[in-house]
């Protein structure tokens, strides 16, 4: 049995890359400043003096090519792990991603392959902005021939990054910036976490919350507190957007009888409404009451702290709409919001919440 | 454009001449056939720019690779990709180079060196740059030619890719046909008036400008370059002029469409690169009409060959219509 | 009243461009080709004689500065209709039109308007493939900011297009390279039709279809031959994906108890997706039965016609799906299908069907 | 980079001396205060790039227009964009230019003239062409002048833009601010070894290469540049050499991040654009330590009262912040 350390989501991708690149020569990443001193949020962190600069290849600041490149490498037999810091920077390379990694394979009728890994990062947080806290994770995950992935728990960080590089289908892996500093149990040496669907990762008999990425972690922190107030909430980590799985999802709302998503995306054409759809489609007959669906506000990111309390939704607007969905007493409610406010504490609202931290 | 006479010997000459040929009958014979409606998908001929296609291929070795646009048969060709299997991609059969899948717009063929033919303007530069980074990294000593329509110089990837091409000399040979083209719309309402090797340059790859009806002056060029690549002395850009002669999409001829007067037309067919290089042998006595005639006879038989196979190939089955998503 | 004429959607279109050019000066149209032979699909003829190259500006191959141009024009008070061949080109511009076009108004706080039309084109048949194909409107749909339209009858393929000209807001218009053969009614001169939301095209009480761009011509024919066979289905023509309006679909499945979605793009993630997803939210009492979405298959385009017939949903298909949802007989159904076969006769796959025309 | 001795105007002088000094005491006060945590947005301060934002943008009419990137606050001072709306940007407050909803990577002062300044590498190029070539169309003789980063010039954006600018010969300046750095990254792996100028050249645009923090070199470049362009004579590109003294992001100085010595930082400071300028205004008897002394107090008293009107100012109203989406 491997030790078990606990350690961020950060340190966590860090070690996926270590032990990818020592296990396969072919492992190289690739992207604009990854190497620095901020280590690409600490997850980059000494690879540059282990690989040297050919296995930690600085790009020039051109993402449109850098993804050809890195698709072109891969059909040679390259695995390029193409990293950016923020999701909005790949949208200059959508043609590449959609046309050529998401179809080469289909396209030469199975003869290459385009095994890259894409890490983009959404921010939020000290006042991003517009331009630098979109979570657009729907848009990629409409693409058959993608796989897209959201880790949330440190454990998988690890190893479904570990996955998505041994994977030979092309897999953008979608880093929340609040997760890598959420700490949870994590494996020594290689391991590798599938990418074939979600998991539950706490049972309960009143409702099915069906999360991704950061949310993952608030709904676990929200169904503890309403735990306590006598409501038991499923908690389901959705992990793999494509190729998507919803079995568990159904399976849970077939006892449960209720489904609320949380993501950390748009509502609308998002990955909720995937959710919801199938659920409805798959096993209406379960559910009790109405599917509901938590997701950003319907307007781009403001930057200031005092425009965003309501655009992300917060642990508080889960606790009442499950509250809603199963009846609960407002008294009931109330006990459950303030659980989660001494959570919280004083923290202002544009930092992640250091108590969201396994072990799950 | 100043015409050249090349140190070249006569095996190249007559092999640059079949090649020509070769595709010149090919874009032809599709042309003749398209009204049957049988090649039920877009193509782009591409009779005029031979020249370009087969100099420039010969210049590669079977294990270079070449990738390309959404005008393609003729360095797929040229390359020596299999005609039955473009045939039948361009039928949607099942022994098409891609399955049915791609249609004349997706062409490959993995042995012959062809890895990439794909549509979208400047979508295959990069890949062909990143091959070319892969056998750097690992150390082969393939060199990846990359053709490119003037078109292409106009999209900020093709600028991406070249800066990172000269920045790690990678062994990348840049092959732009400029056709004065893009659809319908000629060069100077794109670009302004400069030479286009000045971009190149200002990237400090190695530039040559030249004749693409010049099949041999193309070879020449390239096989430099080929050189300089495979030597680990960085990428070269060919910037060869030339004419298409039919619509941008489709067999007619751009004059039938009203693009261009038929005297227009005729004028510029006469500055042909086959009949050029034809003409060349014949004087220096390594072709004449026997020579010709038979040359025409077999290239027509493997042709009308590739046809009837690819007319009888069986189409692909609708239940696999879903493989290959995933690796 | 204006006199209406039978036109098709290509001239309907070009029929919208002329009014505005013709009416506001700052109107231009933009792109590609978009003067030659070959008229944009017919829907550019006789305007570059008509207003000149300042009004009809050919422009480079460059997609991603192109947009960004005429976002720059925009904000100064030009209206640009940037015009392109195919969606898929715009994949290259996607970092514009999603950071500037959809948030240059919100991130100004207002000062500062983005009034481009951005109109792609969707192909189908005649062996396409995988990359001129695509039909990726939920994925700008997704955006906060932009409008998103996909016009069905030649009707609209001119007012809709008019009201998206005159908006102050950008707008995606999605036009369906089969809706440019299919004919309808169109009033002559100046006229706008509303982007304010869906239509119903039919009337029904069974089953409710909710259909985008060229799915709505072929649902209405669907519905033709299943009123035929005793099955009353409602019609709904979307319209306009983004801003969403639902409200008359929420009317119309209270009333049938029953929905089905088909549209012209990939069904996970897709528009199908949120409708069903939110009918769920709104009117779960409602459904009779569990609501079903039919799109795509999930993988690219094939070129081969050996290859297409289950990746674009039929309407047999649509016949088939309908009568399970109102537990219709065999043999009513293969009456159905036997006459949608007849109104498609000896047509192959790859083109479109010529009698999906109106009056509607 | 060679010195020089200018024949500009001691009123200009001072001016961009002025101006330099107000962009520098700016971000020094901001780095100062950011410890606070109450601007919470990220910063990326311009110190030690004072002389390209004050001589570019003094060469402008009030009318002109800027567009910039991430590191805007010297263009938009030097624009006389208000430094209160910018720093209650920055603090999130509701009279922030765009009312906080976009902090300092969202920088816009429409009377001034500076129009957008957005973080995405190289988005802001094309928006500026689309504004010069609107002002083209509508017959206005606006000037936009186009800041943008080293790294600029590796997104294919910039070239597009450039091609489009130069075909139609808009009224742009482009400035290229080339501090040597991406983030971290210098510049060598990045673009293969060559003046960066060649590139502008290759597209047909003027060029001119200079010492960035020569500030009056700079605005005589500009002034040329921008005379030129409001002409009808094409767009320029100024490539302006200079480097920046603190972290990419925040408001540490890079040494203190181990990017590089202390002394090599030393080293780099000392060419500093205001010192450089001050020294000169002395040696010209233009300026001494009184009017020095004032100029600082003044700027000084300027700077404190605009943090202090932006740390008092209120926040926007949580219920605005589903405004304007549409318009
Ligand atoms: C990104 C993109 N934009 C536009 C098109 C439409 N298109 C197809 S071929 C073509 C012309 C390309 O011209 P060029 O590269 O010179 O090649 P040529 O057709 O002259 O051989 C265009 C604009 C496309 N396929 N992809
Ligand atoms: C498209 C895109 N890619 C990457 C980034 C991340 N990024 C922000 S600033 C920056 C460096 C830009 O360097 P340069 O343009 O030279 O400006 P400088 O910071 O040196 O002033 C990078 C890479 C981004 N914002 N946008
Ligand atoms: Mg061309
Ligand atoms: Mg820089």
């Amino acid at each position: 049995m491997p030790e078990i350390r606990s350690l961020n989501g950060a340190e966590a991708a860090r070690m996926a890359l270590f032990e990818s690149m020592e296990r396969n020569p072919d492992v190289f990443v690739m992207g604009e400043g990854i190497a620095d001193h901020g280590n690409f949020f600490g997850t980059t962190n000494g690879l540059m003096e282990k690989f040297g600069p050919e296995r930690m290849l600085e790009m020039p600041v051109a993402e449109n090519a850098m993804t050809g490149i890195a698709i072109g490498a891969a059909m040679m037999g390259q695995r390029p792990v193409m990293s950016l810091q923020r999701v909005e920077f790949v949208l200059l390379a959508l043609e590449q991603i959609f046309d050529n990694a998401a179809k080469i394979h289909y396209a030469t009728n199975g003869r290459y392959r385009a095994p890259i890994v894409i890490r983009v990062v959404v921010g939020r947080g000290w006042g991003q902005g517009p331009h630098h806290a979109q979570s657009l994770e729907s848009i990629f995950a409409h693409f058959p021939g993608l796989k897209v992935i959201m880790p949330a728990l440190a454990r998988d960080s690890k190893g479904m990054l570990i996955a998505a590089i041994e994977d030979d289908s092309p897999v953008i892996c979608i880093e929340h910036r609040w997760i890598h500093f959420a700490k949870g149990p994590v494996p020594e040496g290689h391991y590798v976490e599938l990418l074939d669907g979600p998991r539950v990762r706490r049972e309960g008999s009143d409702v099915t919350i069906v999360a991704t990425s950061y949310a993952v972690l608030e709904a676990l922190a929200t169904a503890e507190a309403l735990e306590k107030v006598g409501i038991s909430a499923e908690v389901i980590d959705l992990r793999v957007l494509r190729p998507l799985n919803l079995g568990p999802v159904i399976k849970s709302v077939a006892k449960t009888g209720r489904l609320v998503t949380i993501d950390t995306g748009w509502t609308t054409y998002g990955v909720g409404g995937e959710i919801v759809a199938t659920v409805a489609q798959e096993c209406l007959g379960d559910l009790k009451v109405p599917p509901r669906r938590l997701g950003l506000a319907d307007h781009p990111t403001p930057s200031s702290r005092s425009l965003t309390p309501d655009y992300y939704p917060t642990p508080e607007a889960l606790i009442d709409c499950v509250g809603e969905m199963v009846g609960a007493q407002a008294k009931q409610l109330e006990a459950a919001r303030a659980d989660m406010a001494e959570h919280r504490g004083d923290l202002p609202l544009d930092v992640p919440n250091p108590t969201f931290q396994g072990p799950f | 454009m100043e015409k050249r006479v090349t140190q070249i010997d006569d095996q190249t000459l007559l092999r640059l001449h079949r090649d020509m040929l070769r595709i010149r009958l090919v874009e032809e014979a599709i042309a003749e056939r398209y009204g049957e409606q049988e090649m039920r998908c877009p193509v782009h001929l591409s009779d005029g720019q031979e020249g370009i296609a087969a100099g420039a291929c010969l210049a590669l070795r079977k294990t270079d690779k070449i990738v390309s646009t959404h005008r393609s048969h003729g360095h797929y060709l040229a390359k020596q990709g299999s005609l039955k299997a473009m045939l039948c991609e361009i039928y949607g059969r099942a022994p098409g180079c891609v399955g049915g899948r791609g249609g004349s717009m997706h062409l490959l063929d993995d042995e012959a060196g062809v890895l990439a033919c794909l549509p979208i303007v400047g979508t295959s530069v990069p890949l062909g740059v990143g091959v070319a980074y892969a056998a750097k990294r690992t150390g082969e000593d393939t060199v990846v030619m990359v053709f490119l329509g003037d078109a292409v110089m106009e999209e900020g990837v093709f600028h991406e890719s070249a800066n990172f091409a000269a920045l790690h000399s990678l062994p990348v040979v840049f092959v732009c046909e400029n056709n004065n083209l893009s659809f319908y719309t000629s060069l100077e309402v794109r670009q302004p008036d400069r030479p286009m090797t000045d971009i190149a340059k200002a990237h400090t790859i190695t530039i040559k400008e030249l004749d693409g009806n010049d099949a041999a002056a193309v070879f020449e060029a390239a096989s430099g370059a080929v050189t300089q690549a495979r030597k680990g002395g960085g990428p070269s850009f060919l910037m060869c002029n030339t004419r298409r002669w039919r619509e941008h999409c489709g067999p007619r001829y751009d004059y039938e469409l009203g693009q261009m007067t038929e005297r227009e037309f005729e004028a510029l067919r006469t500055d042909c690169p086959v009949a050029r290089l034809d003409a060349q042998l014949r004087k220096a006595g390594l072709l004449d009409d026997v020579g010709e005639e038979t040359l025409r006879a077999e290239l027509g038989r493997e042709i009308s060959q590739a046809f009837e196979f690819a007319c009888n190939a069986p189409f692909p089955e609708l239940k696999t219509a879903g493989d290959h998503v995933y690796a």
